[in-house]
């Protein structure tokens, strides 16, 4: 192979409508394009659609590129895109359909061989964002065929920048370069990626030199990385938020305290100032340096600067005990609470560590830890999302240009019927914000949607509904000579590794 | 014999049944599959719409007796990560882990059968001290820990030999196997030596014990009086008596080997059943686990069964009454 | 008279133990001509099991053959290299253990194990070694010997596998056959059956052989000299008749005296009074001392053997010559 | 007169292992055989008279411990009854069959492996009697203490262990521990077969006496005709499960009228037989799995008629207190001549 | 036969570990472990567990550095500035108690079982053996996954979950050697005296089933504590805040490759003498009991 990366996690099907979490969606845009591309900070441009407009609120007719060819060479047309998106909210035992992306579709109809119109049932100014995230197949090759018969190179047919040659599961994925692509041309032709799940065992065939490219670096190998001839690393800061959430869900919050063990009468989290005050006896920058080994960015809001919607008003709170203890005992806690702490420990780099360091911080500033837990994911999302926990760590990844969607799930008043608040764990609720960000989502104007996203933001974390901690930074390593453009998308595509000289 | 293996049908099916429903029931209890499958935007649409075509909304005993129906048809339901039928993604990695955990098993036999031996033969002596020092190391440090230091020299600092993965296979009888290429036999050495270490251990630590067990028996006395030379001895008489407890042991260990390979296919991203178990198990994909367990139940079932056959192979009294 | 077989001059061994020393054998002379039985009897614990691997150079550590003389044919054995030593056994001198039971290694079949002792010795091929082994067995009265050849010794009886150790231990004609009770467990018409076939193997092939036991009857009707070992010594020895009709010994006379008779019924039977003495406490001077009616000062000191090379008694005190005399 | 100690009427007694599901599965399919069957008792009658010692005599494997396990209640039987004065011992229910199991006590043959060797004699002898509550527990000690001495063990041995005794001593320690629960019936399975000439006398006097002191009924197993001569009262003869002879002592040794008994007799070893020549018995001793018809002997048997092989010889008295199992002379046997049978003459007759 | 005086358990355990340099060193550097792991309160710099002793300011300092406190730091600290040398002091205390406490509860459980399916035999033997297959079957992580999930995290559960894998191995060894001691006829005696059945069970058969125990109990109180570790590396162990040696070894794997050696190096080496001294002293007192191997 040309080139050989080690990647830490592993697609579950090459189909690219299978299932959209962030790893089948990786592997997909090597295979497989869409209508639109989102550049490294996740912005719209012309994919395989070359220009959209609007005929009225509900109407949309998209132009498609000329003269781009599947990999077996038949042509791409607009029966090719009827049918993607017609397949993407339909393929069976999809554990993550595309549904949500076509939702607002009510119907797609091929116009000619390159003009595709689209009807939505309801007025949506970012349809392109949505439909633009589902990838385009071939009609003549995946009629007909289960998402099974994708993994193999009959089916997994799409006009990307490579084209697949086997996938053995849990080992390798090899490809070679589609020298037509209607796009660069990757540089490396044969690629091979390896799937190494174990950090240090990812590092160290970096370092044997089994591999050219490793993404995901443990934050504490970085330094190690960068010091060894050879070998260089390469770091972006991601979409990605670490948040500490305190739950406002029942008079009671689970596992908080008084001082003598006892569990406490009332909520302490639905207090604003308790939210503050832990807020600010948390010194981001120490976590950052000290447990991530610098990779990260200390976050006082949701999305980092790259993405729409972020307000640069909105600043980390910087760590003042004195402030936290007057406010704690202005919310009727002079001597604190006590507190036991959750964590993920699989789930990001440094999570189990985190959480011990909240806790010494929490300890200083004036409140009571009981303990510290940090549990796999799988047991702890579930108790995470029913709520057992009062206070606990967790991520969430930004993989839409605006913050809009992220403020949406996190923050918006939890409504199961009408499908808000989904991420809402800690059941934070405010009319104004709900009502402000309502209102921004149905901007069509660009720039004015920012402007309205930028107030929301800044009037939600007023009140500290979340205590966003910092935003991960990722790292790749690379042998000499090779560098990679990669973005907030987190993504390891071959097509954007390239050699320097 | 026939009689035999009947009653052990019987039995492995009542056994497989148990394990069945406590796996069923265990991995519900970890978590909601659809907290991790989804990806962390999706909305309650989604989630319903999932829910609904992984039929996870059914109330736990309909999901339990939909799976057992089915099983007993041999469909053992498709994996929710991969919407492939469960055991398929397992058979298809197993052969990786049998090749892993087969070869370990011969390099403990290889290397434990005749350092035990040596060791025994001179109880005390400063070889034996060393055999058995050595042996402590085998399975006192955790099996992670040795994977990295054999990564660390072999790999890292020597460059001898490679890391990751399990390199060129060939087929060989059909089977795909590491053993038909110079390149595939590379990759095999390191994760096979970290998964036997502690097995090295064990049938050094046994042999020496049958031996030194074995040789103050009058038989031994009785042969010597014969005429018999020593090496026959130890290699006919003795060895043919000890084999018994360390054919049980290791078919016992058998199970432990396949469940410690979760460790070394993690370090070395050997491609077998392992590594897919405890990704199977951290997305709590239901179906893979549970077809896991089973596969694997019925495996030591199996091995349990050859080792009885063996036993009778090995030790003619034990015949008359296992059959 | 027959020429000596076998000469075994003042062996001592020895078992070094943390808490002492065992004097398992302390000093035991044996002659054994062709053609001749030597019946050793005595007291359970009183070395005559490690007498007899002492002569083969099998006594297992901490035990060591301390000193004495082992002549087989007029070859010191005790000088012999392992090499030689290995030549040796099994194939001039056999021994058949205590406790044929447990001495055939249960996992291998009669038939491998017989053909490895016929290869041991001598370079035939297998299938030769396999005929001779078969005949063996015929030999000692195994019926169908072709098929039982392939069984294990677990699927033979207790009688059928002593059979099958006497013909193990005849397979290469050997001149000194040392066996250790083998027919304690059995009862008396199957024992009768492998003693005749002993008798004959002497009586016919001229060879010598060792038969220890504590079964006095068998002795006496079997061998025709016979040695009293106690607490790991010789005290008497001499002909069948003379040691059983005369003991000299009060401890061959204790024996003697306790086996019950057809009129002793409704009397105690004489038992000697007391116990063997432990192994690593034995008394200064004679060891028989402190259950002897006989002892006297004179006894604390260590008894020398005397008497001619073929009566011989090591008391300071002996019997008289006519039971009647000796007090009850 | 009152019903005899112990009366065991034809008891059968097969060893075989029950099919499980599997295996009667199997069978139904034809595809197994059933198991094979030990019939190590076949038709067994037996009384023993208070205070009398029986002398139980015959080859390895006859069922001799068989016997004497179901004499003891501790081994079912196949078929037939066992009753201990007048009472079926099979129907005996809670405090009656514990009591019954008490009374009768067995001693091992090997006295080493009948003690366990992690246990003080003080518990081996005294942990009966204590759960029992035939002595106090503060009382254990004088109690093991006053067994040990009447049993000629000195009493301060009362904490060791079992490897410091030697094999006389250990067998008395078994007769000690059978006597703590104060029996009146006493089986003695092989008990001095391993012993030497000298301790087996130390015991057989101490079984003497004690049946003198304490009248104690004994069966006495053992193939040692010696010593069955000198000890009891009446000797009973078995061969492959069956009982071929049965008579008082006397009469045995004088006048043995099966064909096996007097083989055997004519096989004592005796120190006054010196230079004997051995005969060798041919034949195979047949096996309790597949034991031959008619009558068990008669592969062995020099006088073996054709009626020995067909018909089973039941066991007919030759005079008042003699029974004998064989088809000779009416069915009572050969009456022992000076001549006598010898060995060699049982030469297999087909 | 030997007639000397009763020499009690003790003293010829004792003897017999005496009369072997090698297993009186192990047996003392045993004792030195165990005793420092029992006080490593008293003993310990600091009380790692405690969040507010410990300083984030002085994570991953190599050995001997002096931190932010004054204090020095001569193991070095782990990446939440815990002093290695007080958390290596606790940490030895949670692997011997885990380690201790699974083997000894397994031994228990597995002897029980094991000696019930011997003596009774028939279907309680089927049963119990065909569950000790079962349970061979199990992954060690499927099963300590249950039992977080059910119980929640912390020392009990890890206990638990090794017990319940371990208890397996001690029921076949046990079952292997009380089927021969059942047979023998010390225990048709003890039935015939009309003991019962339990008491002949585990008063009778148990002591002489005891030395292959000892054995498979030493190794599998080595392998508990190597089992915690495995399970700490998973990420399905014992709480983060309360480190053990195998947690430690963990915890410093992740940073070998960063080149910060000394936060598994010196655990690992601890873990290796702890286990060594142990298998050497356990392996002693297999020959001091077996009669035949004793000298
Ligand atoms: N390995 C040993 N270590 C210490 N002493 C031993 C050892 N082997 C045997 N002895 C001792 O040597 C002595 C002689 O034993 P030997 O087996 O020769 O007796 P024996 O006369 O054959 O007795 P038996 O009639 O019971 O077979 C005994 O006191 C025994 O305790
Ligand atoms: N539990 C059992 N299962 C199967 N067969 C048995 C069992 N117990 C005894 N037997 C068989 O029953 C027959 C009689 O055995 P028993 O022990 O009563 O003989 P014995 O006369 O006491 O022999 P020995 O003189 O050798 O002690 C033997 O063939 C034996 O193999
Ligand atoms: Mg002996
Ligand atoms: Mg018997």
């Amino acid at each position: 192979a040309d080139l050989t990366i080690g990647r830490a996690s592993e697609q579950s099907s090459i189909d690219p409508q299978f299932s959209r979490t962030g790893n089948n969606q990786m592997t997909s845009t090597m295979f497989f394009d869409r209508l639109v591309n989102f550049d490294e900070n996740l912005q719209v441009s012309p994919g395989l659609a070359e220009s959209w407009t609007n005929e009225d609120e509900t109407t949309w007719t998209l132009k498609l590129r000329e003269g781009v060819t599947f990999h077996d060479g038949s042509p791409f047309t607009a029966a090719d895109v009827v049918y993607s998106l017609e397949r993407a909210d339909e393929v069976p035992n999809s554990p993550a359909p595309y549904t949500d992306m076509v939702s607002s579709v009510a119907s797609v109809e091929a116009v000619d061989d390159l003009t595709v119109k689209i009807t939505t049932n309801v007025p949506n100014p970012a349809l392109m964002e949505d439909i633009g995230r589902v990838f385009i197949i071939s009609k003549a090759a995946a009629e007909g065929k289960t998402s099974e018969d994708f993994n193999a190179p009959a089916t997994a047919v799409g006009t990307g920048p490579y084209i697949l040659d086997e996938w053995r599961v849990g080992e390798t994925l090899t490809m070679h370069a589609n020298e037509a692509y209607w796009g660069t041309v990757p540089e490396f032709n044969e690629v091979e990626i390896r799937f190494i799940s174990n950090d240090a065992a990812r590092v160290a065939a970096l370092l044997s030199g089994a591999v050219d490219v490793i993404d995901a670096v443990p934050p504490q190998d970085v330094t190690r990385l960068e010091g060894t001839d050879g070998i260089n690393v390469f770091s972006t800061p991601s979409g990605r938020v670490i948040y500490l959430g305190l739950s406002m869900r029942g008079d009671q919050a689970p596992a908080v305290t008084d001082l003598a063990g006892n569990p406490l009468e009332e909520n302490p989290f639905k207090d604003a100032r308790v939210r503050k005050a832990i807020s600010l006896m948390i010194d981001r920058q120490l976590i950052v340096d000290r447990i991530l080994g610098g990779s990260g960015v200390p976050a006082g809001q949701l999305v980092p600067d790259a993405l729409g919607g972020h307000n640069p008003d909105v600043a980390p709170d910087a760590v003042d005990v004195e402030q936290a203890k007057a406010l704690l005992a202005e919310a009727g806690y002079p001597d604190g609470f006590g507190l036991t702490l959750y964590s993920s420990n699989d789930r990001f780099p440094g999570d189990g560590d985190i959480v011990q360091a909240l806790g010494q911080m929490l300890a200083r500033g004036g409140l009571k830890v009981n303990g510290v837990e940090a549990l796999p994911y799988s047991v702890y999302s579930k108790a995470a999302s029913a709520g057992d926990y009062g206070a606990f760590v967790f991520s969430l990844g930004s993989s839409t240009p605006t913050s809009a969607p992220n403020l949406q799930a996190l923050l918006g008043t939890y409504d199961k019927e009408a499908g808000k608040g989904a991420f809402n764990r800690v059941r934070f609720s405010s009319e104004a914000f709900d009502a402000a960000l309502a209102d921004a989502l149905q901007e069509f104007d660009e720039e004015a949607r920012l402007t309205k996203l930028r107030d929301a933001t800044a009037l939600v974390f007023e009140e500290t509904p979340i205590v966003p901690l910092y935003w991960q930074k990722v790292h790749w390593g690379l042998k000499d000579g090779l560098t990679i453009d990669a973005g907030l998308s987190e993504q390891t595509l071959p097509q954007k590794i390239t050699s320097t000289e | 014999m026939t009689v035999f293996i009947l009653r052990r049908v019987l039995q492995a099916i009542l056994v497989l049944l148990i394990t069945s429903l406590v796996v069923f029931l265990g991995v519900y209890a970890i978590g909601d599959p659809l907290e991790i499958l989804l990806p962390a935007d999706a909305s309650m649409a989604e989630r319903a719409q999932v829910a609904e075509s992984l039929n996870l909304n059914d109330p736990l005993p309909v999901q339990y007796w939909t799976f057992i129906s089915s099983a007993v048809q041999g469909d053992f339901g498709r994996s929710f990560v991969y919407n492939r039928p469960a055991l398929d993604v397992i058979f298809e990695r197993l052969p990786a882990t049998l090749e892993l955990v087969t070869t370990s098993l011969i390099l403990s036999l290889v290397i434990g059968i005749p350092l035990g031996l040596i060791a025994g033969v001179k109880p005390r002596s400063l070889t034996d001290e060393s055999i058995m020092t050595g042996s402590i190391l085998g399975f006192s440090l955790p099996n992670f820990w040795q994977g990295m230091m054999l990564i660390m020299i072999f790999a890292v600092w020597l460059g001898w030999l490679p890391s990751t993965g399990r390199g060129e296979t060939g087929t060989f009888l059909g089977l795909r196997t590491s053993y038909a290429t110079w390149d595939g036999f590379v990759h095999l050495i390191l994760p096979a030596t970290n998964l036997a270490l502690a097995q090295i251990a064990l049938v050094i630590r046994l042999t020496r014990t049958g031996v030194q067990e074995t040789m103050p028996l009058d038989f031994v006395k009785y042969a010597r009086a014969r005429g018999i030379g020593e090496g026959r001895i130890l290699f006919v008489h003795v060895l043919k008596t000890i084999l018994i407890p360390i054919v049980t042991v290791l078919g016992i260990e058998f199970g432990s080997l396949i469940a410690f390979a979760v460790v070394t296919e993690t370090i070395f991203a050997w491609p077998g059943v392992g590594k897919l178990i405890i990704d199977s198990i951290k997305m709590l994909d239901r179906p893979v686990v549970v077809a896991y367990i089973l596969v694997i139940t019925a495996m030591f079932i199996v091995i349990n069964l050859v080792v009885d056959v063996l036993y009778s192979l090995l030790d003619p009294r034990i015949r008359g009454r296992a059959q | 008279m027959t020429e000596a077989l076998l000469e075994v001059r003042g062996l001592r061994t020895w078992f070094e133990t943390p808490r002492g020393t065992v004097r398992a054998v302390d000093g035991v002379d044996l002659t054994v001509g062709r053609g001749e039985i030597l019946g050793l009897v005595g007291e359970s614990g009183s070395g005559k099991s490690i007498t007899g691997f002492s002569l083969l150079g099998l006594v297992d550590p901490p035990g060591r053959v301390i000193e004495g003389e082992i002549r087989f044919h007029g070859e010191d054995l005790r000088a012999a290299s392992p090499r030689r030593l290995r030549d040796l056994r099994g194939n001039r001198i056999a021994m058949i253990f205590q406790d044929p039971m447990m001495t055939l290694n249960p996992v291998l079949r009669i038939g491998t194990q017989m053909i490895e002792t016929v290869q041991a010795h001598a370079r035939v091929s297998k299938a030769e070694a396999r005929a001779m082994a078969r005949d063996a067995l015929g030999q000692v009265g195994i019926p169908h010997p072709d098929e039982r050849i392939d069984a294990y010794p677990h699927e033979f009886s207790g009688g059928m596998r002593q059979r099958v150790a006497i013909a193990i231990a005849l397979l290469h004609k050997p001149d000194l056959i040392i066996a250790d009770e083998p027919t304690t467990a059995l009862d008396v018409t199957i024992q009768s059956q492998i003693l005749s076939e002993m008798q004959a193997l002497t009586r016919d092939m001229g060879l010598g052989m060792i038969w220890i036991s504590h079964d006095l009857g068998v002795v006496g009707q079997l061998a025709h000299k016979m040695a009293v070992m106690y607490a790991g010594r010789i005290v008497e020895r001499g002909s069948v008749d003379e040691v059983l009709d005369t003991p000299r010994h009060p401890y061959t006379r204790g024996l003697i005296d306790s086996l019950p008779m057809e009129n002793d019924r409704g009397q105690p039977l004489r038992q000697i009074p007391g116990n063997a003495p432990p192994p690593l406490n034995r008394p200064e001077g004679c060891p028989f001392r402190p259950r002897c009616a006989h002892a006297t000062d004179a006894c604390l000191a260590e008894p020398e053997e005397t008497g001619t090379p073929d009566r011989a008694w090591r008391c300071f005190h002996p019997l008289g010559s006519r039971l009647t005399e000796v007090p009850a | 007169m009152t019903a005899p100690m112990i009366e065991v009427s034809n008891v059968t007694r097969h060893f075989r292992r029950k099919p499980d599901l599997a295996e009667r599965l199997a069978m139904r399919a034809g595809l197994a055989s059933p198991p094979p069957t030990v019939h190590a008792l076949d038709g067994v009658s037996l009384s023993i008279d208070r205070g009398e010692v029986v002398g139980l005599v015959g080859e390895s494997g006859c069922g001799k411990s068989t016997l004497g396990r179901i004499v003891a209640g501790m081994l079912p039987v196949t078929s037939g009854t066992v009753s201990r004065e007048g009472r079926d011992i099979a129907t005996l229910r809670g405090a009656e069959e514990r009591a019954m199991r008490l009374a009768t006590q067995i001693i091992f043959q090997d006295p080493m492996s009948s003690l366990n060797p992690r246990k003080k004699v003080v518990d081996i002898i005294g942990e009966a009697p204590r759960l029992h509550g035939l002595a106090e527990r503060r009382d254990v000690r004088a109690t093991v203490e006053g067994l040990m001495a009447q049993v000629g063990l000195d009493p301060a041995m009362i904490d060791r262990y079992p490897h410091q005794f030697s094999g006389g001593q250990r067998q008395r320690i078994g007769i000690a521990r059978a006597l703590a629960v104060n029996p009146d019936f006493l089986i003695c399975d092989e008990s001095i077969a391993a012993l030497d000439v000298s301790i087996q006398a130390q015991v057989i006097n101490l079984l003497v006496k004690l049946r003198q002191d304490l009248s104690l009924t004994l069966l006495f197993i053992s193939h040692d005709l010696s010593v069955v001569r000198y000890i009891s009262d009446r000797v009973v003869i078995m061969y492959l499960g069956r009982v071929v002879e049965t008579a008082p002592t006397d009469r045995i040794f004088a006048a043995a009228r099966h064909p096996y008994t007097q083989a055997l007799l004519e096989e004592i070893p005796r120190i006054d037989r010196r230079g004997h020549r051995f005969s060798s018995v041919k034949g195979e001793i047949p096996s309790p799995v597949n034991p031959p018809q008619g009558c068990h002997f008669h592969p062995r048997c020099p006088l073996a008629m054709d009626r020995c092989r067909v018909e089973r010889p039941v066991l007919t008295k030759a005079s008042p207190d003699h029974a004998v199992a064989c088809h000779l002379d009416g069915g009572t046997g050969r009456p022992l001549t000076n001549a006598g049978v010898k060995t060699g003459d049982l030469t297999p007759t087909s | 036969m030997s007639l000397l005086r009763p020499e009690s358990m003790a003293s010829r355990i004792l003897r017999g570990l005496l009369t072997s340099p090698k297993a009186t060193i192990a047996a003392v550097i045993c004792v030195v472990l165990v005793v420092s792991a029992v006080f490593a309160p008293l003993i310990a710099p600091q009380n790692p567990y405690d969040l507010t002793e410990i300083d984030f300011f002085d994570a991953k300092l190599p050995p001997m550095s002096e931190g932010y406190t004054g204090m020095t730091y001569v193991l070095g600290t782990d990446g939440q500035g815990r002093d290695m040398l007080s958390a290596m002091l606790y940490g030895l205390r949670t692997s011997l108690a885990v380690g201790v406490t699974a083997g000894v509860l397994a031994m228990l459980v597995g002897t029980a079982l094991g000696l019930l399916a011997a003596y009774r035999g028939g279907w309680i033997d089927t049963f119990v053996m065909r569950f000790v297959d079962l349970m061979l079957g199990f992954p060690t992580i499927l099963v300590a996954l249950m039992i977080l999930v059910v119980f929640g995290q912390g020392v009990d559960k890890v206990i638990l979950a090794l017990v319940f894998v371990q208890w397996a191995y001690f029921a076949r060894a046990v079952r292997a050697t009380a089927l021969i001691e059942a047979g023998k006829e010390y225990a048709e005696a003890a039935r015939c005296l009309g003991i019962p059945a339990w008491r002949i069970m585990f008063g009778h058969i148990l002591p002489n089933c005891l030395p292959p125990l000892i054995v498979i109990g030493t190794i599998q109180v080595a392998s508990a504590i190597a089992a915690e570790a495995t399970l700490s590396f998973l990420g399905i162990g014992l709480p983060i805040t309360e480190p053990s040696l195998g947690l430690l070894i963990a915890n410093g794997y992740q940073v070998m490759l960063a080149g910060l050696y000394w936060m598994s190096v010196y655990p690992g080496l601890l873990l290796l003498a702890l286990v060594f001294c142990v298998n050497i002293v356990g392996d002693r007192l297999r020959e001091i009991l077996n009669p035949r191997l004793a000298q």
